[in-house]
């Protein structure tokens, strides 16, 4: 019996099956019993209805490194009918895809509605199979279509002997339903009654006492909730004092976007969603100049739109925060699938050269306390900030003690912003030439000072000129901003383990739960490793990263992308060679990804390795998706 | 505001940056342009600080640096999203944008209907002179005004009418004026400044030196008052007296349409520490609990 | 006396004073006459009227390698009038900006129209000086201010004692006035003899003989043409089959869309001024897809707003040159001024991985040749290739031999396009995995085979995917196209001397003549190097440059911009420490930059010299310009 | 051209791309205007090798996919500018554009306007539901259709009425279509095929997922077939006929506007070898003489 440690992975067909409704109904109750959640692996297409759809959930009684490879304990198959596209039973997609890397011994729930399924290939592995009629149940027993979920979790909780009292999902009811009425309370508990019912005849019919999985609730010392990254990020930018937020719909930004709409204005602040990808920026900008903290949102296809304006931002030298949440490119490539292949464009994008950070966060906790860093970064900087993250972040969900929330905010505090008591005397020059780079900041409206902004080469008044002298002093003082930040603000990479004469796991981003999960995985098999982890990119403070760099062994560097464009980074910076595994396949790094790829280097004199050609497994001819 | 309407004026007349020689050729119609705006900005006794221009790229756009209030200046075709951003952030802010025909209509196409749609209250001043004055005199989305085209071929399309194109996209304010009567020009432009929401003054400002069709005597001939009678809050009238003087070959001067919208009022977004001072995150948190 | 080698400099107001009018004019003859010809330093203002416009022109016996430095030679100086903006005299803006760069013993023609010139101190050194009330002549003596240039055109000749006879002129004056009229060639005769006439005065009166220059016909063994990079670049373009072109108007890449307009249809093919950047990227591709060999030309700001149609065209495949005149930037920047700042975007720019290769011509002659590979590889590798050229080289002059467009010309062959013959069967697959990466490319229209072309991930037959192993299949069957370009027509960087044990000085670009003059002049100093030059930047060829750069001491590149983006490069690819001599202040390099820069490098440990605090002086406090 | 009509309309019945389920909501609009497609192409006898479909980004975009004939693909409101110069290099070709609300009318409003300029002999299908469909139902520029707005904000503008942008921009063919009726959207776009310039049509597609305002069944009690009695070639009747439309609430269906435009031919440019064989480059040489 394995007790609060399992992978769950709900699969059905997009839109119509409701995936993701039971795994935010269970992720809610796990949490409210004082479980840890991980779920980063939010599978969808980028089609609105009828493709296969899965989402997969870790918990567990501490705080989970790891996604779990690609193992799974419980499978739940929501699809009531077959998959038209293959001839061969079983043929649900659910099924199909992730069946075979179900567990020995572990569990298959699915909705026999239809039909039954040939799992003896399953069933021969030891798993335990419980086909129940959910859909059949709910429409034919209980004359509601729209509770099959809720037969399948009833189901789901009797088999992992969880909430069995059901005083947690009564509360959920309560707090969903209870405004449209008790029955549909009601309705929803005896739909799970029923669920549970038909499992106990199933385990009675087969003689098992139980599934070998249980989750038990746990005292719960500090209060939890469960958030994707988007959400921490926005609620960390609210926090942080953006006011003014534009957004172009785009997956995985949308959802931040939504946020936004939903709580801005609350805070007296505005969010936008532009008529296309330059107008949200260019409204962001001219918030900004107003004295507004700003950003926007959006994910590769959105940002290279944009590229022109960054360069607007950085010679204007206004502030902007530029969330990058990636998705895999290029183009409009795989728009639901992660990738880290935007760290070049962030860091070079657009003619020319400005001065620009770019920070990247790696966990949902990341995600809230970097978007404070990114908007202080901005204002003081003046000049476009990158916040990167992706598509595992972006729609990743992990549990987090609210306190966190609170110990982690930051005051605004508004670096140089000028007050009209600051303004005495005739000669604000915008544009100062400073040591530093900064140059004071008046926003238009304040009396006492007017001032020109300009995206043409100017002089410190704002106006534009192209003398020789003018220009390489402006242009350096511009620049001169990165050495600033890389005195007083920049942070060297997080290094977890002692780095000396190791192997150095080098990464940036949603990789790093998986290689710290890498590294104990290699530490049981006797090899030390250091993680070493940016999260502050560009500029780079080689003066940190090399000394740190040059201790290691070796410096393998594992990035979500075909080049290894952090890795080119710290070579064309520190001078360091690096070796590489990359994986760009459109699915996150696994821990087996990262160990495998580390043997193989270690092994032979090999620089990169490009993982991913496996997992996971897919039998379907063609995978029909969209756009 | 300005103590006096008299300092109000003065305040404006003065030259922005006295030690900047004007970089237009002479007898360029944004002379006409900067000359109404310094008699509109005065009349209506606001303060350069109180004033955002946001200025396009091209020949017209230097505009900005000429005249008092403060400037802004970033991409080709890009002021009218810029502005619209600044008016939402600061609704105080007295926001003008002075673009050209190109900026406004090539490149900038997308902001114009969708900014006409959102309806800020923003002024947009396209100085139209049929060219890319800036970049050497190609024909700009403006060009070919008052002449007719027997063969088409994709490479050179008809002209866009700023006007209409305004107007079906649901701008508030739409009026014409001739930079080579700058008091007129001036009316209209307080107009357009005090009216709430979007608008659009299509000003016909001559370039000298590359549009050769297009000239003052062109426009001398062609320009002619909007009759008293006319009725600007009329949809209707505003399409109707479009469509009188278009058949005429007349070009009209003065406010064709004005029919300010019933707007939900905004603050000005916060800025200063003590605005942050009592956020609760609470209502975020909720849901996730 | 110094015969046949001289630099000549004229200035004046813009639009007005017809600066280029004049260089024109005098460029012709002097190729005429056998000479040759480099003007590379146009100097002009983004805005129509009314700023300082001047026009550099270097004349000597052989083709010249340097741009001279600052130093002129003869001055011609058509302002009238004075500067409204500044008090002192001698306040005309030519003789402010470029009097104090004349040499000891040079001379200076000015327009005395208004007022004579304060010129005791060029007097002091040895400057000869010559007043002439040009456009006093024209206006007064024969009534037509329009020529008043010629009045200082026949001034001019005089001066350097060449075509004494008008033969040159008087043919010049016929092909281009002949159609409108006798009495207008009449009256440029007559124009050019009053100028004469007043040098003749002043010479006699001063009792010169001569002004200690002098220009001599040579016999002409080769017809020559006078062009520069951006019609040079254009003919290759259209003789490389060239038949859409697309472009937004922009500094200084307009003239390649005239010269299309202009040239295009004679050749059936099509010239498109888009209604903005995008427009012309698109239509471009649209275009491309339907088999036209389609480029477009465009400039900082416009190639960053088309950045998400590069990675369009390397997810499908569709070949399209993209040439960048490079400008300063970023953003609006210094639009009439060069600069080698978008390297890097050409390399990185867009979210996601594309093949793409980066070519940079550094010559009037490689803007030529190298129009015809970008479009052979464009072809071949079916993705965006970038040909980068400045403005240096867009607006710069050099008499070229007619017969080296014929030699260098190469017959349009188009690789690979499938036509009704080639496609038998059922089975055509526009995206099928190869080896080389690249797949065999059909067009619509073309009887025999339907296909899909997807800027989203796809299958073999353009199907949209996300199926991990089809995605990774297909993306590296994508950038193996780069391994098969540097296997099959990558170039190496041109080498000029013994590389080895010598510093090598590396460039890209137009900073070609500079870095060959500095080594010559280095060479006379007694120091040796080398020159490596570059024109194939992307992907680099590793394994041909890392050799190379190793062979010599040290490694200076010199380039136009901040950071230094092919020493970045370098250090990323080959891991090579590089010294970086750098210019960004809007003017091109001389050579005295880079022989003081080499100097100062070796003289110290120093990393970085930043050059171009200083040249050219400018008096003005504020310089009037525009955007 | 397909040897018989039996065989062209068989060419196109078949699915493009058997192996591949078509990945809409059951119910959506966008089935109907797959249908319609297949029955004009068909019916006008065309080869699927002749045809190339431009997709825009969004679920309407994937139809490409589902529909024989070439197809391209390319970034998100961008499908217009392709077709524009896909069809300017290649005459021959059927260029047809099948595109969203949002792409069309929202980030690909600038060439909106501008291809309607241009005047290419390309069709446009928008399949117009009101929503982003595939970014899950947010607002797009067609929201809103059928409901009056009080107050009114920056963050949430008006509806744009594709159909008067299009002929306000220069369009010369503008029909409107609901694919609740196939048969009917067949016959509009073989017309809409068949001009020689750029034709638009406005598919009232439903997105059952998203748009709960603008069902079937509002739009059937909405739409209403344009009169026999109306002559699409004069704009002043299109013009009338829309103003009559809106003042009854109602939607017209069928074509408003048909006006060719005498156009300057075009060959397709020359792709092969041999059509480069005798290029002369003197004329490019003499005047660097
Ligand atoms: C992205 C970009 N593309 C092109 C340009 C070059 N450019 C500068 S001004 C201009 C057009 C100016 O025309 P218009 O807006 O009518 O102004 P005018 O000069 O006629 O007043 C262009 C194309 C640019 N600055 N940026
Ligand atoms: C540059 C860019 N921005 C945003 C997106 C995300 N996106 C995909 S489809 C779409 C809108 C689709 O709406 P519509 O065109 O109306 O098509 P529908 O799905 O409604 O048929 C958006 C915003 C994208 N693909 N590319
Ligand atoms: S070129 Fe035309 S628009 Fe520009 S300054 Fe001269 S006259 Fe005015
Ligand atoms: S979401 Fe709407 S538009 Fe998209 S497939 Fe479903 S019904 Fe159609
Ligand atoms: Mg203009
Ligand atoms: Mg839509």
């Amino acid at each position: 019996m394995v007790v609060n440690n399992l992978k769950l992975l709900v699969g059905g067909v997009q839109l119509r099956d409701g995936v993701t409704t039971i795994t935010d109904i269970l992720g809610k109750m796990f949490v409210r019993a004082g479980l840890h959640v991980l779920a980063m692996e939010k599978g969808y297409a980028s089609t609105i209805y009828g493709a296969h759809q899965y989402d997969p959930v870790v918990v567990a009684e501490t705080p989970p490194l790891s996604y779990g490879d690609d193992r799974t304990d419980i499978l739940v198959a929501l699809e009531f009918d077959t998959n038209p596209d293959v001839q061969p039973q079983p043929n649900r997609d659910t099924l199909l895809r992730h069946g075979k890397n179900l567990k020995d011994g572990g569990v298959l729930l699915y909705d026999s509605t239809t039909s039954l399924v040939d799992t003896s290939d399953l069933e021969a592995r030891g798993v335990k199979v419980f086909p129940l009629p959910a859909r059949q149940i709910a429409l034919r027993e209980l004359k509601r279509e729209v509770v099959k979920n809720t037969v399948v979790t009833g189901a789901f909780l009797r088999l992992i002997e969880f909430d069995m009292d059901y005083a947690l999902f009564g509360q959920y009811l309560e707090e969903r339903f209870a405004k449209r009425g008790r029955e549909i309370v009601e309705l929803n508990l005896e739909a799970a009654r029923r669920g549970r019912a038909v499992i106990e005849e199933i385990m009675k019919a087969h003689g098992w006492a139980d599934v070998g999985y249980r989750l038990e609730p746990r005292p719960v010392e500090r209060p939890m909730v469960l958030v994707n990254g988007n959400e921490a990020l926005s609620m960390g930018a609210i926090l942080a004092g953006c006011r003014f937020y534009a957004g172009y719909p785009i997956t995985p930004a949308s959802s931040i976007l939504e946020f936004m709409e939903a709580h801005l204005p609350r805070y007296n602040g505005r969010a936008l969603q532009g008529q296309n990808e330059r107008e949200s920026i260019r409204a962001a900008i001219g918030a900004s100049i107003t004295g507004v903290r700003s950003a926007i949102g959006s994910s590769g296809p959105g940002i290279s739109l944009k590229v022109e304006e960054f360069g607007v931002a950085g010679v204007t030298e206004t502030p902007i925060v530029i969330i990058d949440t990636q998705r895999a490119g290029p183009s409009t490539g795989m728009p639901t699938k992660p990738e880290q292949g935007d760290l070049a464009m962030a860091v070079y994008a657009g003619h020319g050269e400005i001065p620009r950070i770019v920070l990247a966060a790696g966990t949902v906790e990341e995600c809230y306390t970097m978007a404070f860093e990114a908007f202080d970064l901005a204002d003081k900087y003046q000049c476009p900030v990158f916040l990167l993250t992706d598509l595992t972040l972006a729609d990743g969900r992990k549990n987090l003690p609210e306190a966190f929330f609170a110990q982690q905010r930051r005051p605004v505090v508004r670096h140089g912003l000028l007050r009209e008591a600051d303004l005495t005397g005739d000669g604000y020059r915008r544009y100062a030439v400073t040591e530093s780079g900064i140059s004071p900041r008046n926003v238009p409206g304040v009396p006492g000072a007017i001032f020109k902004m300009s995206g043409s080469e100017h002089d410190e008044m704002g106006m534009v000129t192209t003398d020789p002298p003018k220009r390489k002093a402006m242009h350096e003082k511009r620049m001169r901003k990165m050495q600033t930040y890389l005195k007083e603000d920049v942070k060297p990479p997080q290094v977890v383990g002692t780095p000396d004469g190791v192997p150095l796991l080098v990464g940036w981003g949603s990789t790093k739960l998986p290689l710290l999960d890498a590294q104990r995985q290699l530490r049981e098999e006797g090899l030390e490793t250091a993680v070493v982890y940016f999260t502050h990119l560009w500029p780079l403070p080689v003066h940190l990263v090399r000394p740190l760099l040059q201790r290691g062994s070796t410096v393998i560097v594992v990035e979500g992308n075909y080049n290894g464009q952090l890795a080119d980074l710290i070579q064309q910076e520190c001078l360091i060679e690096t070796r590489r595994i990359l994986k760009y396949n459109g699915r996150p790094f696994y821990t087996s990804d990262i160990t495998g790829g580390v043997r193989q280097l270690l092994a032979n004199g090999t620089r990169v390795v490009r993982v991913g050609d496996r997992a996971p497994t897919v039998v379907l001819e063609t995978v029909p998706e969209g756009d | 505001m300005a103590t006096t309407p008299a300092a109000a004026a003065k305040v404006w007349e003065q030259n922005a940056t006295p030690r900047h020689r004007i970089q237009w050729c002479p007898g360029c119609g944004d002379f006409g342009v900067l000359a109404a705006l310094k008699m509109a900005l005065g009349r209506l006794e606001l303060m350069p600080h109180e004033v955002l221009l946001v200025g396009g790229i091209g020949c017209s756009g230097q505009i900005r640096n000429y005249l008092n209030g403060n400037g802004f200046h970033g991409a080709h075709g890009a002021p009218l999203a810029y502005a619209t951003g600044a008016k939402m952030a600061n609704p105080e802010l007295t926001v003008i944008t002075l673009a050209g025909d190109g900026d406004t209509l090539a490149i900038g196409m997308e902001n114009f209907v969708h900014v006409s749609r959102r309806d800020p209250h923003v002024t947009l001043i396209i100085m139209n002179n049929g060219v890319y004055g800036l970049t050497k005199g190609q024909n700009s989305p403006t060009a070919g005004l008052g002449q007719t085209m027997e063969v088409h071929t994709e490479e050179t399309p008809p002209f866009v009418d700023p006007l209409r194109l305004a107007l079906v996209s649901g701008a508030s304010f739409a009026a014409q004026s001739f930079s080579g009567d700058p008091k007129h020009c001036a009316e209209i432009y307080a107009e357009a400044i005090k009216h709430n929401g979007f608008a659009v003054v299509n000003d016909f400002s001559p370039c000298v030196t590359y549009n050769k069709f297009n000239t003052y005597e062109w426009y001398k001939e062609h320009v002619e008052d909007i009759p008293a009678g006319h009725d600007p809050s009329s949809k209707d009238a505003a399409w109707a007296l479009l469509d009188d003087f278009d058949r005429r070959g007349r070009l009209p001067v003065g406010v064709v349409y004005r029919a300010p919208r019933k707007k939900k009022p905004h603050r000005r977004l916060p800025i200063w520490d003590e605005e942050f001072a009592d956020v609760d995150p609470t209502p975020m948190l909720q849901p996730f609990r």
